[in-house]
């Protein structure tokens, strides 16, 4: 069984949504649209106050090099834009907009009709993905058409989907390829197309048995995507991680995996390509996992961008009486919210809900160089140690020490015996770090 | 008073006084202490020949070589009215803990020993340093080395090593067998 | 000068500005470095030296500046090599072979510490050579 | 043979620092960094053998012959002194650019307690001249051994959080305490 | 409903603790608690229960009273350091002795650098070699096993450790074959039916433990390799080249303090590198050392030393042996 | 400063081994019990008050370029002549201190303080201030003689009062460096808080 | 007999003088480039080793003045004028008079008046803290209360107060480095005019948040109401991003602000207590809590918050 090498936890996997199929959340009262969802600049209003907006209207665009455009995911009249609390409380430039109806722009394709075809040529797809504000689904929110412009010089061969999910909880990713496998292919058709590769890999982790064999079964039909089943390992779904499980290549500290020729793109992104270039659909909505053992119903919802998250939580029948943490995102790298007025974002993969006795850290103690951090950091990082020029403020020894490598996994952290903050220390690092190397 | 200019003639003639008067001094003090030196010196060997033989007025010095080691041992024989009453023998081993031990041994004109004095030593304080202790040199006096064996007792010797010591023992003995046996090559008197 | 894992570096203050070369100005600290009292004992051992940097093109630079200098690790083990070790194995080889072909030992030692002077000598004619080797860099 | 003896006893048996207790200033002065107190190890292993040389050379040709033993702490240093000094010289009047480099590099050498240490020892010891070289290697290498653990120590505990009382010299201290206990696990061992 | 908490990822954490990898020490340690117990009868249980109860009293009262910080003398250090200590003296050991070795086990070697983690060297070690350097007499002479229920209730008669008699005997010239009449068989050897110290006279119980430790992955198998290969190589040679001399691996695997050192005190985590590559160059040198001392050295054992020694290089291989990076290599293809 | 405080500072707040470090090596070698630590002590101390008096008294007639060469040879004078004078009168001592006496030389107590203060004082302040540091310099290494002493051999001074052999590694090696630890720790302690 | 003194004398001479050459030759290389004037300047500077003058160390900043021979633009802020006068006459110059600065707190999100609506688990450190999210109390701009700026501070000049949360300056102690300044992630520090008799009057509060939201996460917040500025007749407050900010070149220390801001986010310190009156506007446990914190830094038995009474006398005692 295929699987990274060097380092990786396995912690309590906990996939209680997995058998829901994915529900459709109704439209909410009003919606808040961050101008920066996605990794890169801020994308730039281009609708004033008062305006009436309709779904899929062009409401931001991007215009920086890594920005994206954002369209509205309703119908309605905008009340502001203003700065707004995002989910961990911080006040950020963002469109509300108060849902009036469910008005369509014309040219999306609504029908669940499946639409093989694939008619634009590759520089087409290119701007419709680009056009269609289409962002990587996986996490970072990553502007999609970005990575399908090669640079001079980079000759990609594959093309890799993250179908592998490892991040306990979560499922949204699962149900995806379990409801939408052949559209996603499409998609994976379209991306290959795209950027010019006649070969795909699915990496699917183990614990999703059924995804494998459907998608395998799914394939069959399509010339050059390939699935492949992994060892469940955290942190698998890590581009770098991925790409060393599936075909055995290393991408160089600080380069991306168009160094070692491939590209990464999660199923949910594969699958908002799909809608983008087949039903001329921006990225609106997504799915979303809404999960902790204490949520009454854990579900899979397909939710619009800038809905409430207090609307999720509505839809499980409520937050639970103990509920001690609210995480958006898995529980091993999702931000903790500090309140459910924030909306959803691009970005978010799930809802996690967590009862107070799960909630606590345990106490921290000093090291005992146990070596244990070092054994399971998948970037062969020596995290006591720069947790340690962390608390002591030695930041130009931690960015020799490679400190810029983390991928923030919390591998570390995870199985320190010592319950040492170390990915806590490792971030705080990485900024001082990044802030010594700007003023160079 | 103004400091002196670091010209080159300042600076060699400066240290030339101060070179010169402190030789001058340091050799005049060398020859003010150097009788106590020589004294003191000889005191100390002289207390330990005392230390080793019975009463005696005369000593008489020679050097033997031993047929082991690298070095002559020091013969002293001392003489009370002319009556040769023992040989005291400077000897030495490099096998203690830490290399060098020197012992004074004291040899009655029959070969017995008559008592054993540590000169020089540089053994562990507490352990290897107890062979200067009257309990283990104790054993040694009036033992007649031909028929009383200078080895440990783990080595099949007479010898009761000291505790944790053995190292020091051992050298011990090595010391005095070489006195004894370079006595009695030379002919055990004179 | 990005962060680089092989660079000594020692702070300096600007003693002196010329056309395309500045004069850094280092304490290089004695073995008392760490000592509480080198107040007290403010012998031979606290020394400053000069070290002459060329300018990198596009700054300026004042007297009294703070500045640092650097230089690769590895050309500080050069330097040890080349000012203590090879006199060191000098003296060791002319020695070993003195001794074995006589067995003075005054002669063997003058020889020895003698031969020295030539390897200085020699060092002395490379002495551009050395110059481009031992280039100091400034940062910031 | 001999050359083997003393090169690991000096080393190990009998470090110059942790168990001769010679040059412990800079070795608790200067042991901050791994790279520098190897290249340090590199300037003493050249000027502790010259300064031997020359000394030995010093005792046995000029002290010797005229009797004046006494002097010898007071040459010995002097010759030490100039000599350290003049080889900064020769290497700055040689090249500049070399010896700024090794300025940088480096701390001064000032371990003269250990120099002159050895150099005396070595006369103490009776070596020959090849014995005393070897001696003074084998002292140099010690030294940098020490000097190269207790820097890797030091930094370890700069990432600690010592108590208070303890933190810096107290705990550098006990650390080569501990070491020197450790050391004496080779001892005899040659 | 309390308060929310944030924090920064992960948010879940394993199972595991600073008191489950020390309790799961000491668990691996029944066996030989039980061997010594056995062999060495109540005696050794004193000695136990003396250092342990001084190991933790000294923590307790550093840490009420000088470091006025936690006291944390339940996470089970202080308690491993006890018995390793008990297990590292012979079993008729005075009781002062057995306070003045817990003393510096825990006071100097540990709480002076503040307490668990800190410590360079190996606490119950540096109390060994401390107090083999102070009462060499003391600790030097081994009761001879008294099997609890073997009916003998003779009172401590002393004879040499295996290793000792090999020593003594290769000292004063002996043979190693003419020595191996004197030398127990190694069926005995692995049982611990012969002199040595509480802990390390019977091999079996040992490796029942380590396979324990192993097995719960609180030790690796990087130091205990290499720590057992280089000693079996350097010995094998020496014995290939003269077997009258030299004895052979077998011997020096099951003797002494070996089999406990490896296991259990070399691969404290505390005093041993982090990077598997520097545990093995760890284990390499304490093989060697090890061996030099116990060939060549005055001391018949070399086990503590060698692993003191190594841990004084601990912060240099840590510098030198990093982890094998991610992506440090570029493969393509 | 006052001559009071200039004298006293040598034993707490500027004690040259505990607080200053100076002239580690002695403090460590030669203490294996408190008369060997109080020997050393005193022979340190004439040398320091001695070079200190002449310094002083010659400081303005060195040119400041050999101002270090002509310490260093007025220092090994007297050194030379503690070493001679023990031989003869104390050879025992002698012999226990052995490579040390010669080492005073670069003890960079006693050439650190002719450079530092007698060379820029008056003579009265010089004996004052040698003899401040030299007994701070002499307590210190009695201090750490004496634990060592009693700790290791169960005496003080040779005078025994504990049976047996006491904790041995404090007479050699290890225990130097130990005590000397916890003694500069216990300082530093008595330091702040006074 | 005698022969012993002659070789000794020839021999240590023959030493001698060669080291003497030798070092002749040392001192014509090693030239002190050092000039004594670096050593008498490093003396009367306080030693700190701050950095609050730009250079590394004091030793630097005296070569620095030393070798630049001008004190334009040096400042040792611990030393304050006294030290840069002293300087000034080594160097035999005059100092720049640079009035005397302080660090000011500008947040009162204390415990009580911001009460905690999420709890932080994590290190002991606001740079992070800031990073992960707002502030337990929810405020995104409020003192997070992990002490960054405590630690930073080299003077002992701050402590965490524990019952409030919140960092307070000891006036005394505080040298104006901006070490504090310069640690703190949400930039709450300030550093001010001390004052006339060390008074001074400025917002506490930094929250640029509507009014209504600032509110909600604290009691004493600045909520950008405009009424001081309408209040201030020398216009030296000015709002902008719904935040009130008082410039302390033009505050004439008339307090009227104070009593105007119905939130009670200007703070004043060390002014003579007003006479007590009957407070109307703000809730009563909010003043008391309020009170505590200004108490604290004022370390005088202040009444806080009543009516003017006694601004005239204080009005002369602006210009500087
Ligand atoms: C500045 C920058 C430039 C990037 N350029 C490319 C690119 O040219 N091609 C590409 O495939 N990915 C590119 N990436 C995307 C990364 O490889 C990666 O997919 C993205 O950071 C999200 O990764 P994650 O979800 O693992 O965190 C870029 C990322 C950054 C931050
Ligand atoms: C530790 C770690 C775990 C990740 N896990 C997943 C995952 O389980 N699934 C996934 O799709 N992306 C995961 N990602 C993000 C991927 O690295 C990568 O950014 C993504 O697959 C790129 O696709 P996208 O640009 O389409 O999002 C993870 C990233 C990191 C750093
Ligand atoms: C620090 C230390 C110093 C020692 N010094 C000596 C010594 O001076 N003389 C000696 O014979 N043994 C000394 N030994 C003991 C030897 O190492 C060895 O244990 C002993 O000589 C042989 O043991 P046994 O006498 O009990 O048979 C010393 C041991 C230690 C730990
Ligand atoms: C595998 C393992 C081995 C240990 N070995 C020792 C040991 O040899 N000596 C000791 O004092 N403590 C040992 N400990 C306990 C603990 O790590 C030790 O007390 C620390 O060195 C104290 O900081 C061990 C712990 C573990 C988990
Ligand atoms: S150091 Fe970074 S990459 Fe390594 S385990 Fe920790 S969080 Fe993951
Ligand atoms: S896992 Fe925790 S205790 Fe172990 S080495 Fe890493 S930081 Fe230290
Ligand atoms: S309070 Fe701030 S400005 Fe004042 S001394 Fe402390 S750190 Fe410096
Ligand atoms: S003022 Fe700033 S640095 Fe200080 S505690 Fe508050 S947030 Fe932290
Ligand atoms: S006294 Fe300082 S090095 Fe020896």
């Amino acid at each position: 069984m295929k699987t990274f090498k060097r380092g990786g936890v396995h912690p309590e996997e906990n996939k209680l949504s997995e058998n829901q199929p994915i529900e459709v959340l109704s439209v909410p009262k009003r919606v808040t649209i961050l101008l920066g969802q996605n990794l890169g600049a801020n994308s730039k209003p281009v609708v004033n106050k008062r305006d009436k907006v309709k779904v899929g209207q062009l409401i931001a665009k991007g215009e920086a090099f890594i920005s994206a455009n954002l369209h509205s995911p309703v119908s309605g009249t905008v009340l502001k834009i203003d700065d707004v609390p995002d989910q961990v409380g911080h006040n950020k430039a963002a469109i509300v907009i108060d849902v009036d109806g469910d008005e369509w722009v014309e040219g999306i394709v609504r029908s669940s009709e499946i639409a093989k075809d694939i008619k634009l040529s590759k520089e087409e797809i290119v701007k419709k993905i680009q056009e269609m504000g289409v962002v990587g689904l996986g996490g970072a929110a990553f502007p999609t058409h970005i990575k399908l412009m090669v640079p001079e010089g980079k000759v990609p061969n594959v093309l890799i989907i993250n179908g592998v999910e490892c991040e306990p909880y979560l499922t949204a990713d699962h149900r995806l390829m379990l409801e939408k496998g052949e559209e996603l292919l499409i998609g994976i058709s379209i991306l290959m197309k795209g950027l010019g590769v006649s070969k795909a890999i699915i990496g699917i982790e183990n614990n999703k048995a059924d995804a494998i064999h459907l998608l395998k079964e799914l394939a069959n039909n399509f010339l050059g995507i390939e699935v492949q089943s992994l060892k469940v390992k955290y942190p698998q779904g890590g581009e770098k991680q991925l790409i060393k499980a599936l075909i055995n290549r290393e991408v160089p500290s600080g380069k991306l995996p168009l160094d070692v020729g491939c590209v990464v793109s999660n199923v949910g992104t594969a699958f908002a390509v799909y809608e983008a270039v087949q039903k001329n659909k921006p990225l609106i909505e997504r799915v979303v996992s809404v999960t902790g053992k204490s949520v009454k119903k854990p579900s899979n919802l397909l939710v619009r961008i800038g809905t409430p998250i207090s609307d999720l939580i509505g839809k499980v029948e409520g937050l639970p009486e103990d509920t001690g943490k609210i995480i958006g995102g898995g529980p091993m790298m999702g931000k903790t919210l500090i309140s459910m007025n924030a909306a959803v974002v691009k970005g978010t993969s799930g809802i996690l809900v967590m009862r107070e006795n799960e909630s606590s850290r345990i106490a921290v103690k000093d090291c005992i160089r146990c070596a244990k951090c070092v054994s399971v950091c998948p970037m062969g990082l020596s995290p006591y140690l720069l947790a340690i020029y962390g608390e002591q403020e030695r930041y130009e020894d931690a960015g020799l020490e490679d400190v810029m490598d983390c991928i923030e996994c919390g591998s570390c952290h995870y199985i320190c015996p010592s319950g040492r903050p170390l990915l806590d220390y490792l971030r705080v690092d990485k900024v001082r770090v990044g802030e010594i190397m700007r003023n160079r | 008073m103004a400091k002196k200019e670091s010209t080159f003639l300042n600076m060699v003639l400066t240290l030339l006084i101060i070179t010169g008067l402190s030789s001058l001094a340091l050799s005049g003090v060398f020859e003010l202490t150097k009788g106590p030196i020589a004294k003191a010196r000889k005191e100390k060997k002289e207390r330990a020949i005392k230390a080793v033989l019975p009463e005696f007025d005369t000593m008489l010095l020679k050097m033997v070589m031993p047929e082991t080691g690298k070095d002559s041992l020091e013969f002293i024989t001392a003489y009370e009215d002319s009556l040769w009453v023992g040989t005291a023998i400077s000897t030495y081993t490099y096998k203690g803990y830490s290399g060098l031990i020197k012992l004074m041994v004291g040899l009655l004109p029959d070969g017995c020993i008559e008592r054993i004095a540590v000169l020089e030593q540089k053994e562990t304080p507490g352990l290897g340093t107890k062979i200067a202790d009257e309990k283990f040199k104790h054993q040694f006096i009036g033992k007649d080395p031909a028929k009383y064996i200078l080895k440990v007792k783990k080595d099949g010797g007479d010898v009761d090593a000291i505790t944790a010591a053995t190292i020091s023992s051992r050298a011990y003995c090595e010391a005095v067998q070489r006195a004894y046996d370079a006595f009695k090559r030379d002919g055990g008197n004179k | 000068m990005p962060i680089s894992k092989d660079a000594i570096t020692h702070p300096g203050i600007i003693h002196e500005v010329g056309s395309e070369r500045i004069y850094v100005k280092i304490l290089s600290q004695s073995a008392c470095s760490a000592c509480h009292a080198k107040g007290a004992c403010s012998v031979s051992d606290l020394e400053e030296k000069l070290i002459d940097v060329k300018i990198p093109s596009g700054k300026s630079y004042n007297v009294g500046d703070m500045v640092t200098v650097g230089m690769e690790k590895s050309l500080g083990s050069k330097a040890v090599l080349l000012g203590y070790f090879i006199p060191f194995l000098i003296l060791l080889f002319v020695l070993i072979t003195m001794l074995a072909i006589s067995d003075n030992e005054l002669l063997s030692g003058m020889l020895a510490i003698g031969l020295l002077i030539p390897y200085y000598l020699i060092l002395y004619l490379l002495k551009d050579k050395l110059q481009k080797t031992f280039e100091f860099r400034i940062k910031e | 043979m001999d050359y083997i003896i003393i090169f690991i006893g000096a080393i190990f048996v009998s470090n110059i620092v942790l168990a001769q207790f010679l040059g412990i200033c800079p070795f608790l002065g200067v042991s901050g960094k791994v790279s520098t107190s190897l290249g340090m190890g590199g300037a003493v292993l050249f000027v502790m053998t010259l300064a031997t040389m020359v000394t030995w050379i010093i005792q046995k040709y000029v002290l010797d012959p005229f009797d004046i033993g006494f002097l010898q702490t007071i040459s010995f240093i002097l010759v030490i002194a100039a000599l350290v000094q003049m080889v900064e010289i020769i290497l700055k009047k040689v090249s500049p650019p070399l010896y700024q480099a090794l300025g940088i590099f480096l701390p001064l050498i000032t371990t003269n307690c250990a120099v002159l240490g050895v150099a005396i020892l070595t006369i103490q010891k009776e070596h020959i001249l090849m014995e005393a070289v070897v001696f003074a290697i084998a002292n140099a290498i010690g030294f940098t051994l020490a000097l190269v653990i207790f820097a890797g120590i030091r930094e370890h505990l700069d990432l600690m959080n010592v108590p208070k009382g303890m933190r810096g010299v107290p705990i550098a201290l006990i650390s080569a305490g501990i070491l020197a206990l450790a050391f004496m696990g080779f001892a005899n061992l040659v | 409903m309390s308060l929310l908490k944030i924090s920064g990822s992960p948010h879940v954490h394993g199972d595991n603790s600073v008191k489950g990898v020390m309790y799961g020490v000491l668990y691996a340690m029944i066996p030989a608690i039980l061997a010594s117990i056995y062999f060495f009868g109540l005696d050794s249980l004193k000695v136990m229960l003396v250092s342990v109860v001084a190991c933790l009293l000294f923590e307790y009262l550093i840490q009420k009273y000088l470091i006025k910080g936690e006291v944390t003398i339940t996470d089970g250090s202080a308690l491993i350091t006890g018995v390793l200590l008990a297990f590292n003296v012979p079993s008729n050991l005075p009781v002062f002795v057995i306070i003045v070795g817990a003393f510096v086990s825990i006071v100097i070697a540990k709480m002076s650098f503040g307490g668990l983690g800190k410590n360079i060297f190996n606490p119950a070690l540096v109390g060994r070699v401390f107090l083999l350097m102070s009462f060499p007499v003391e600790m030097t002479s081994w009761p001879i096993p008294k099997p609890l229920f073997s009916g003998k209730v003779l009172d401590a008669i002393t004879g040499p450790t295996p290793l000792g008699i090999l020593k003594e005997g290769l000292d004063a010239g002996k043979s190693v074959s003419e020595l191996s009449q004197q030398l127990p068989d190694y069926i005995t050897e692995l049982l611990g039916n012969h002199g040595g110290s509480l802990g390390e006279v019977s091999a079996i119980a040992l490796l029942i433990g380590a396979a324990y430790l192993l097995f719960r992955k609180i030790i690796t198998w990087h130091i205990p390799t290499s720590y057992l290969g280089s000693v079996i190589i350097f010995s094998g040679i020496l014995w290939l080249i003269n077997p009258e001399l030299y004895i052979n691996p077998l011997f020096h695997l099951v003797t002494g303090g070996m089999i406990l050192g490896v296991f259990f005190m070399a691969t404290d985590m505390v005093t041993t590198p982090m990077s598997p590559k520097g545990m093995i160059i760890f284990g390499l040198g304490a093989g060697i050392i090890t061996m030099l001392i116990r060939i060549w050295g005055a001391y018949p054992e070399g086990v503590s030393f060698a692993i003191l020694i190594m841990n004084a290089f601990v912060p240099l291989i840590d510098k030198g042996f990093k982890p094998k990076r991610f992506g440090e290599r570029i493969k393509n293809g | 400063m006052s001559q009071k405080k200039n004298f006293t500072k040598g034993f707490l707040k500027e004690n040259p081994v505990f607080v200053l470090l100076l002239g580690l090596c002695p403090a460590l070698g030669v203490t294996t019990s408190a008369f060997n630590g109080l020997g050393m002590g005193l022979a340190t101390t004439f040398v320091l008050v001695m070079s200190n008096i002449v310094v002083s008294l010659v400081k303005s007639s060195i040119p400041d370029k050999v101002r270090i060469p002509s310490f260093i040879v007025i220092i090994a004078s007297f050194v030379t002549i503690v070493e001679l004078t023990m031989q003869g009168y104390l050879p025992d001592l002698y012999e226990q201190l052995g490579l040390f006496i010669p080492l005073i030389v670069v003890n960079c107590l006693v050439l650190g303080r002719a450079e530092a203060f007698a060379s820029k004082n008056t003579l009265k302040s010089s004996v004052i201030d040698g003899l401040g540091m030299g007994l701070g310099f002499a307590m210190a290494l009695t201090i750490l003689g004496g634990v060592r002493e009693l700790l290791g051999n169960g005496a003080i001074f040779g005078w025994k009062f504990i049976e047996g052999d006491g904790i041995l590694v404090f007479i050699l090696s290890p225990g130097a460096f130990i005590v000397f630890g916890y003694l500069v720790a216990l300082l530093n302690k008595i330091n702040k808080t006074t | 007999m005698s022969d012993v003194i002659i070789y000794s004398v020839i021999t240590i001479a023959a030493l001698g003088t060669v080291s003497a050459m030798i070092l002749f030759f040392v001192a014509q290389q090693f030239k002190v480039i050092e000039n004594p004037k670096i050593d008498d300047v490093e003396e009367v500077l306080p030693g700190a080793n701050c950095g609050g003058c730009g250079y590394a160390g004091c030793r630097n900043f005296a070569e620095a003045i030393v070798k630049t021979n001008t004190l334009e633009g040096m400042n040792c802020p611990p030393g304050g004028t006294k030290v840069m006068d002293n300087v000034a006459s080594i160097m035999g110059m005059t100092a720049e008079v640079q009035a005397p600065l302080v660090a000011v707190m500008r947040c009162s999100g204390s415990k009580a008046n911001a009460p905690a609506k999420v709890q932080y688990d994590g290190p002991e450190t606001c740079f992070f803290a800031h990073n992960l999210s707002a502030a337990e109390s929810g405020c995104p701009y409020g003192c997070l209360g992990l002490a960054d700026c405590v630690r930073a501070c080299k003077f002992d000049a701050m402590y965490m107060d524990e019952e409030t949360g919140l960092p307070v300056i000891i006036e005394e102690n505080c040298v104006a480095c901006g070490a504090c300044v310069e640690a703190c992630p949400r930039d709450i520090i300030e550093l001010r005019k001390v004052g006339p008799k060390s008074k001074r009057i400025f917002v506490s509060c930094i929250n640029e948040e509507k009014g209504g939201v600032a509110k909600k996460h604290c009691s004493v917040a600045c909520i950008g109401c405009w009424k001081c500025e309408k209040e201030c007749k020398f216009d030296a407050i000015t709002i902008e991003n719904n935040l009130a900010y008082i410039d302390f070149n033009k505050c004439t220390l008339c307090r009227k602000c104070v009593v105007v801001c119905p939130t009670n986010a200007i703070h004043e310190l060390n002014f003579k207590p007003r006479k007590p009156k009957p407070e109307k506007k703000t809730l009563e446990n909010e003043v008391k809590t309020d009170a505590k914190v200004v108490v604290e830094s004022e370390k005088t038995e202040g009444k806080p918050l009543a009516k003017i009474e006694d601004e005239a006398t204080d009005n002369d005692n602006n210009k500087e």
